[in-house]
């Protein structure tokens, strides 16, 4: 692959010339403004906020779009660029409800992460909203097409990586809005790959609703439980509780879930948990018991048919879901506590 | 998987033959995605017209359990067509010039009588797969919940190590597991035969290292697997059961015969999150942490070691695990005094040369690949890239042999059972998430349009779908996505549990069910079964 | 209809399907784009029908709701708008009582459409109705058009 | 002798709209009844064309014997039997029905380049486009001349992109010669979305087989194999005649395997446009090509590098393609006399509006604005002062009556705010009012906007409400700046075309009529009587005959009256529609 030396900032960087010009300048360390690229994601150049300056070149360019080229020279900050900048904000902010009060992404957004930085509050160009009364009734996805910057993240990670193509534009000028076919509720595969890549809080868990944002909640990097992909997750959690699970883009899975692992955590709380040890009386019901009984009452039980039949009368299950820790010390358990190599677990089934 | 996950970007040619990709494993199916968008062809062979075909360049609809005459016969064409890896066959390979003798007869005629693929199909996946150096193939239960499930998996093998897609990046023979440390698992050696790390219990040598590690006298022989223990605890030759996080109830095949055999011990324990159908028939039933309240490591499937943290504490007196195997062990009198799991993972890392690189501290961010042999290695993204195990890979002649179960005058449609993409195995725990619930569970058989046609039943009716071993009641979900012939049942709804109706049949060598074909019938259900059945 | 769009789409099967000109086709058919039709090519082609959706909405052409029997098309290009082309397009609005989002009558006999330009800038203002281009005309002139279209 | 007469009726749409139809008819049955043998033709091609830009004056009837043209003009069905009577039979032509001055007017400094063929030959017969050396042009470049030839000669002409960037087309043939690949495609673009346009319509409907190869002979130059013609659906006919056109040229060997017995194959594909002026843009059109929203992408790259299908693509407009044979059969040289030093060439323009002799014509470049309206166009209809006139459609700009006298070319009008465009101009007179024309553009932009990039969608919706806020009486005092700095934001950031042209309309009407974006905000009144908003309207007791027409005219109920007493309006219910306005035949009711 050829390379290519240009400047930015006046730094001297060589960099592949397949390459475009926001990718060189992540690439260096120079940070650019944009929200509707997406490092996993074709660019777009709708938001126009990553625009640099090229000498030579009469106006300024998206540097998403743009590729570099041999000698080219290119300046990312001005004040002229700082203005338009902030003109798109005010544009982006006079469509949008800017109720970051009660808005499920405050915190991590990347809109009201721009707005902060560069001060804008969206009153200079006041004008008509986009409002819409219909809200989307899927179980999983909340679509608030008001918070919508038509960025056509959601679009692309939905063709793109997923394949299913369940929303694209609809309409045109002013009326543009996401959509899927026929304006119908969202009917997917509810990877909430959409939901991932949304730099607003257009598009959210339903299951996350007002459960917590950032004040108090834990974040803790672990796997998901669900099938032999491994993907890494990131659980949410607020008082002992699960209130989303995330991934975030630079795991091996680049962030990308499925509705499983972003949305199946519930289970977790679900009444049906069981608390305590229980042991089945002659009635056929369960009681709750101790630890020390039941546990004592399981190690009597082995001890007996180990010893009325040997230990090959005993055999053990263990589970394709459990860490290899526990698989380890369950299998070492049976063999040298046992003295049975009647373990398996359900890898065929 | 010989290959990684990320692997999969770089691929030519993607050959899916027996897995639904985009339901079962649906972030590898993303990386799947990608490379399609980067101009890799897809082939998929399946009974079903799984989701992943609409990004196939050729689609094989085979019959269920005709998957050994395919391969051969796509290997056939590859020799025909001189598409062969001469090179890796002569420095790598043995058994060659006999394996091709045993394919001959496997010609593109006879090969679509066999699996209804037409015979062109045939040709240009033999061509498509062979003319490619970078080509992987993918494969799940479909290949391998068989009663020539091995045979399945020897001849996939075959066809790699004839083009010499192995060994090599963007290649590979890669096994989709099917849960979450399936591959740990594995490694760990919940497994009748071997000790962990694949380490065989009946030689000596190796007994002998465990014995010395674990301080304990240990039996060489080898033990019962899943099935067997199941045929046995029937035959109440097993007396007493101790189950860690399984549901063998609905999981099982042929479920009347499972619960009895349950039913017939003397002693079951069930450890579990969830009184299951299983934890029910317990004497005693331990509450556990789930997945997100406990310390460890997973391995999935491309052999990636990765840590898995606590979120949240486990609820009321449930303890991870761990924790109880403990407490049990030394309430039998062999106490093993673990203070962490870190621990535990120290101590089977330096039992297996794989893992010995490897520490909790190693793991952190994205994990490691084993094998990791050293402190400084970093993993092995692919396998095989210094060669194979035994020196030489053997091409291995297999014969095609037709499923344990075929169809009949009484049981004409052929029954598949396999996952969907909301729904998890068993169900105890997506079937515990609301919003799954409420778009994904019902129930349902999957009926090819010409059937439904023929049998007057509309998408949604129940009908009540049977084989010799049982029935159930179901809604009817008419498509295309099976071809006429065939049923695809769900294995995850209890209340109409497809392992119902599944053959216990064995595959002779690693005792897998064959899940995937069994012969059924249709009847419409009476009025008052549907009310009784509910929803 | 299902014979209509078996016939469109065997003739697009071959390309793989190219969304304006189905979307084109099936309205030239029905006047309008239904939905079953969407659903169908979708389904056969492959093609999301999210797609095809965002294709209709976007252009100008497409209708998603039936067609009037008769059909009013007011020129609104410059020459026209210069020359009184919103009032005539409000003066029939009122007449029929509709509006831009609901264009047609509820009998479903007159739908009314505005079009960017129609070309015939010298005739400015122009109607059309029914296809029949009326230039240089005034609401009265296009009021009396429809009325005995009605009568028709 | 009768049979050589051949009389002409203009079948144009707006012919067929007068009543040309009829008027055929009425030939054929007053011919049969006088025993007079003639040749009634259609006057071909469209009504531009057919008459020549005067279709005001439709329905225009030809009546050639011999060499001797006579031309009528407002000829109605009843008319024709005194034209057969007395001129045809008694040979004395009707002097008060014949066109008058205007009509030699009209043609005195007009150049005809690409209109030469229009209307002289029937543009549904490849032998007369024949006759007048049709397709030899393209027989020459493909057997005689090789590519980079061919690419000279249009390079030195210094044609340039008629659609309105105004490109150099050589130098774009050029790029698509060098880009490499095998396939390539070149795409005329006859999706005429300029409201107030219809040149390329004209082109097509009148002289199809000039499109078509000048299509051939750019195909050839660049190596395209494959060529589309992408039309607007809204002109039915000149897609029917182009079809005609591409079958005709299909069966002679112009189009396939083999063009001319060279080794060049090319043929050309229609693509119906769906209605959406973003169309127009390059990577826009070739979006709706595919089949896709006509979203643009950023360039680069560019459509000559990755174009159609992701292979190079060259675009031209219909225009463009309709000048080359001439260039390529005359050469260079010929061309590149006509015109300026940087503008070379004719260029055709819509000449609308509140122009006495709106119509079509094609004018050197460099003649002034002054020509073209007042000796051209024939000064204000309505006799009112002449106001400004509307260049470039949406992306072009306002010129005021004090600037006439500027050259019409690509810098010239850059250099005042507007743009030659694809050759819109509209003429405004004192009657209309600069802010509603700005709205009229604004709104237009709007509603065509894509929706992809912010400046765009958002900020001429945002530019709209204020200039909608103005037109209605409610507009702020800086609602100016406020405007200003919109436009300059939107030029800058947008994506495409488009948007950066979208405040164009906007910003020359605040260069040059900034008192009248005054009057409305700061003295709440709209001095052209246009902005409904800023009306109020009342009835002159005594004039008001009480005839009741403004009553039932009222759609709000506001007029009060009863017969043989004045009428009265209540302006609290008024609606200031203007329908009272309209319907008074006396004068009566006062706009204010």
């Amino acid at each position: 692959m050829a390379m290519v030396s240009l400047t930015i900032n006046g730094k001297k960087i060589t960099v592949p010339d397949d390459l475009t010009i926001l990718e060189a300048a992540n690439r260096h360390g120079i940070a650019i403004p944009n929200l509707c690229k997406h490092p996993q994601l074709t660019p777009f150049g709708g938001c126009r906020l990553c625009v640099v300056e090229i000498k030579g070149v009469p106006r300024p360019v998206a540097s998403c779009t743009t590729p570099v080229n041999e000698g080219m020279e290119i300046t990312t900050v001005t004040e002229q660029l700082e203005q338009h900048r902030k003109f798109v904000l005010e544009l982006i902010l006079s469509d949008h409800p800017n109720d970051c009060m009660t808005c499920e992404s405050t915190g991590s957004c990347q809109l009201q992460e721009l707005a902060y930085t560069y001060g804008v509050k969206g009153q200079e160009y006041a004008g008509e909203r986009r409002t819409y009364a219909k809200k989307d009734g899927n179980p999983f996805i909340e679509r608030d097409l008001e918070k919508c910057i038509l960025c056509g993240r959601c679009v692309k990670v939905c063709q793109e990586i997923q394949g299913v193509e369940a929303i694209d534009f609809g309409y045109r000028g002013f009326k543009s809005k996401i959509t899927t076919a026929y304006e119908d509720d969202l009917n997917c595969e509810f990877c909430g790959q959409c939901v991932h890549v949304c730099p607003t809080g257009a598009l959210t868990g339903k299951l996350w609703k007002r459960k917590g944002r950032y004040e108090g909640v834990k974040e803790t990097d672990t796997v998901c439980p669900y099938c032999g992909t491994g993907c890494n997750i990131t659980v949410h959690s607020k008082n002992n509780e699960i209130i989303r699970i995330t991934s975030r883009p630079w795991t091996w899975n680049e962030g990308f879930l499925c509705v499983k692992g972003r949305f199946g955590y519930p289970f977790v709380s679900s009444p049906d948990r069981l608390t305590k040890p229980l042991i089945k009386r002659k009635s056929g019901e369960f009681e709750e018991t101790t630890w020390t009984a039941a546990l004592e009452y399981t190690a009597s039980w082995f001890r007996k048919i180990r010893e009325e039949h040997g230990p090959d009368a005993l055999g053990g299950l263990s589970s394709a879901r459990c860490t290899n820790e526990e698989n380890y010390l369950f299998q070492k358990f049976m063999r040298a506590g046992i003295g049975t190599n009647n373990v398996d677990h359900c890898a065929r089934l | 998987m010989t290959n990684s996950i990320a692997d999969i970007e770089g691929m030519e040619v993607i050959f899916i033959i027996g897995s639904n990709t985009k339901e079962t494993h649906p972030v590898i199916a993303n990386r799947m995605i990608k490379a399609y968008r980067k101009g890799a062809k897809i082939i998929v062979a399946d009974p079903r017209a799984v989701p992943m075909v609409k990004f196939s360049e050729l689609y094989l609809p085979m019959r269920p359990g005709t998957d050994i005459a395919l391969l051969n016969g796509m290997g056939q064409v590859i020799v025909q067509e001189g598409l062969q890896n001469d090179e890796f066959i002569r420095d790598k390979t043995e058994g060659f010039d006999a394996w091709k003798d045993s394919v001959r007869d496997f010609t593109p005629e006879r090969v679509s009588k066999l699996t209804g693929v037409p015979k062109d199909d045939i040709i240009r996946a033999a061509r498509l797969y062979g003319g490619s150096r970078k080509a992987g193939i993918f494969y799940t239960m479909g290949i391998t919940q068989h009663t020539c499930g091995t045979d399945n998996v020897k001849a996939i093998a075959n066809l790699a190590t004839l083009t010499g897609n192995i060994g090599r990046p963007h290649t590979g023979v890669n096994p989709l597991r099917g849960q979450n440390n399936v591959q740990g698992a594995s490694d760990m050696a919940c497994a009748p035969n071997v000790y962990p790390g694949y380490q065989r219990v009946d030689l000596p040598e190796v007994q002998q290292k465990f014995e010395q590690a674990w301080g304990k006298k240990l039996s060489p022989k080898p033990g019962l697997t899943t099935t067997e223990m199941i045929h046995a605890a029937h035959d109440k030759r097993l007396k007493g059961l101790y189950i860690m996080g399984e549901n063998p109830v609905l999981t099982d095949p042929n479920q009347h015969h499972t619960i009895e055999a349950l039913k017939n011990l003397e002693f079951l324990v069930v450890q579990d999150i969830f009184l299951t159908e299983t934890a029910k028939l317990a004497q005693v039933v331990l509450p556990a942490a789930c997945s997100y309240e406990k310390e460890g490591t997973y391995t999935n499937t491309e052999r990636r070691v990765q840590r898995v943290r606590r979120a949240v504490n486990a609820p009321g007196e449930a303890w991870d695990d761990l924790s109880i195997i403990i407490a049990l062990s030394r309430h039998l009198g062999y106490p093993m005094e673990y203070r962490s799991p870190e621990l535990v993972f120290n101590e089977f890392a330096g039992l297996w040369p794989a893992l010995g690189g490897m520490t909790y501290d190693r793991l952190k961010g994205r994990g490691l690949a084993w094998p990791c042999p050293t402190p400084e290695h970093h993993g092995t993204e692919y396998l095989y890239k210094d060669g194979f195990p035994k020196g030489k890979v053997p091409f291995v002649q297999i014969a095609f042999k037709e499923p344990a179960e075929v169809t009949s005058d009484d049981y004409p449609f052929i029954l598949t059972t396999g996952r969907n993409l909301y729904q998890y195995h068993s169900g105890s725990m997506s079937r515990r998430v609301p919003p799954i619930e409420k778009h994904a569970g019902r129930a349902y058989v999957e009926m090819n349009r010409s059937d439904a046609e023929r049998l007057s039943v509309a998408d949604g009716d129940r009908v009540i779908v049977s084989s010799r071993r049982g029935e159930v009641t179901i809604a009817v979900r008419v498509t295309n996505q099976v071809s006429a012939g065939t049923l695809f049942i769900p294995m995850h709804y209890a209340e109409a549990a497809a392992n119902v109706l599944t053959n216990d049949a064995l595959d002779p060598t690693v005792k897998i069910p064959e899940f995937k074909v069994c012969a059924v019938q249709v009847t419409s259900a009476p009025k008052a079964a549907s009310l009784a059945t509910g929803g | 209809m299902q014979k209509t769009l078996d016939n469109i789409l065997s003739r697009y099967r071959e390309s793989g399907g190219n969304v304006i000109s189905l979307l084109q086709e099936t309205q030239d058919a029905f006047g309008y784009v239904p939905r079953e039709a969407v659903q169908f090519f979708s389904r056969e082609l492959g093609i999301a029908a999210s797609k095809f959706y965002g294709v209709a909405t976007f252009y100008a052409q497409f209708r998603l709701r039936p067609v009037g029997k008769h059909k009013v098309t007011a020129c609104c290009g410059t020459a026209c708008h210069v020359r009184g082309a919103e009032r005539i397009m409000s003066g029939i609005q009122r007449e029929l009582h509709v509006t831009d989002e609901e264009d047609t009558t509820t009998d479903g006999q007159i739908t009314v459409e505005k079009v960017a330009c129609l070309g015939f800038c010298s005739f400015a203002p122009v109607v059309l109705v029914d296809g029949a281009v009326h230039g240089k005309t005034t609401t009265d002139a296009v009021i009396k058009e429809i009325k005995s279209l009605r009568k028709k | 002798m009768a049979s050589e007469t051949l009389i002409r009726v203009c079948m144009g749409p707006a012919g067929i709209a007068a009543g040309g139809k009829q008027v055929i008819e009425a030939f054929h049955a007053a011919l049969v009844d006088a025993g007079v043998s003639a040749q009634v033709r259609e006057r071909c091609s469209s009504h531009q064309v057919g008459c020549m830009g005067l279709c005001a004056r439709d329905v225009l009837v030809e009546v050639h014997q011999g060499d001797v043209k006579t031309v009528y003009q407002y000829i109605k069905p009843d008319m024709v039997q005194r034209i057969v009577d007395e001129h045809l039979v008694a040979g004395k032509p009707i002097t008060e029905w014949l066109v008058d001055e205007v009509y030699a007017s009209f043609y005195r400094k007009q150049i005809k380049v690409v209109l030469a063929d229009c209307g002289r030959i029937d543009p549904e017969d490849i032998d007369a486009y024949e006759a007048v050396k049709g397709y030899e042009a393209a027989r020459e470049c493909l057997t005689n001349r090789r590519p980079e030839e061919v690419i000279e000669e249009v390079k030195m002409s210094g044609l340039r992109g008629r659609g309105g960037a105004g490109f150099p087309t050589g130098l774009k043939w050029e790029l698509g010669r060098k880009s490499r690949g095998d396939d390539k495609y070149i795409i005329c673009n006859a999706d005429e979305g300029d409201p107030g346009a219809f040149m390329d319509r004209a082109v097509i409907e009148g002289s199809p087989h000039a499109v078509i190869e000048g299509m051939i002979i750019g195909a050839f130059s660049m190596g395209a194999r494959n060529g589309y013609v992408y039309i607007r659906a809204e002109y039915p006919l000149a897609v029917e005649r182009l079809k005609k056109a591409l079958d005709q040229a299909r069966t002679r060997g112009y189009l396939g395997k083999g063009i001319f017995g060279s080794a060049f194959d090319f043929d050309i594909k229609i693509k119906l446009g769906a209605g959406a002026f973003v169309c127009g843009e390059e990577t826009a059109l070739i979006a709706s090509i595919e089949g896709m929203r006509g979203m643009p992408r950023p360039k680069p790259p560019f459509p000559v590098n990755r174009g159609l299908w992701q292979k190079p693509t060259v675009i031209n407009n219909v225009e463009t393609f309709a000048n080359i044979p001439a260039i390529i059969r005359n050469g260079c040289g010929w061309y590149a006399g006509f015109g300026t030093d940087k503008s070379k060439g004719t260029k055709v323009f819509a000449l609308t509006g509140k122009i006495k002799n709106p119509g079509l014509i094609e004018v050197p470049m460099g003649i002034t604005l002054r020509e073209i309206i007042e000796e051209i166009g024939g000064g204000i209809e309505s006799g009112r002062p002449f106001k400004a006139v509307q260049t470039g459609g949406p992306s072009g700009g306002c010129i005021p009556a004090s600037m006439l006298d500027i050259a019409v070319d690509y810098e010239s009008l850059a250099k005042v705010g507007s743009i030659v465009g694809s050759g819109g101009m509209i003429v405004l007179d004192a009657d209309d009012c600069m802010v509603n024309v700005a709205k009229y553009f604004v709104q237009f932009t709007q509603s065509e906007s894509c929706g992809k990039c912010v400046p765009c969608r958002v900020g001429t919706k945002r530019v709209l409400e204020t200039l909608e806020r103005i037109t209605t009486g409610k507009g702020k005092e800086d609602d100016i700046e406020r405007l200003e700095k919109l436009a300059g934001g939107i030029k800058a950031m947008s994506l495409c075309g488009l948007g950066q042209t979208a405040p164009n309309p906007v910003l020359s009407t605040l260069k040059y009529f900034r008192d009248e974006y005054e009057a409305h905000i700061r003295d709440k009144k709209c001095p052209a009587k246009v902005c409904k908003g800023l009306l109020t309207y009342s009835i002159d007791e005594a004039t008001c005959k009480a005839c009741g027409a403004c009553l039932r005219a009222c759609p709000s109920g506001a007029v009060s009256g009863e017969k043989k007493k004045p009428h009265r309006i209540d302006a609290a219910k008024c609606v200031r529609c203007g329908a009272c306005f309209e319907v008074c035949k006396f004068g009566s009711v006062n706009r204010e």
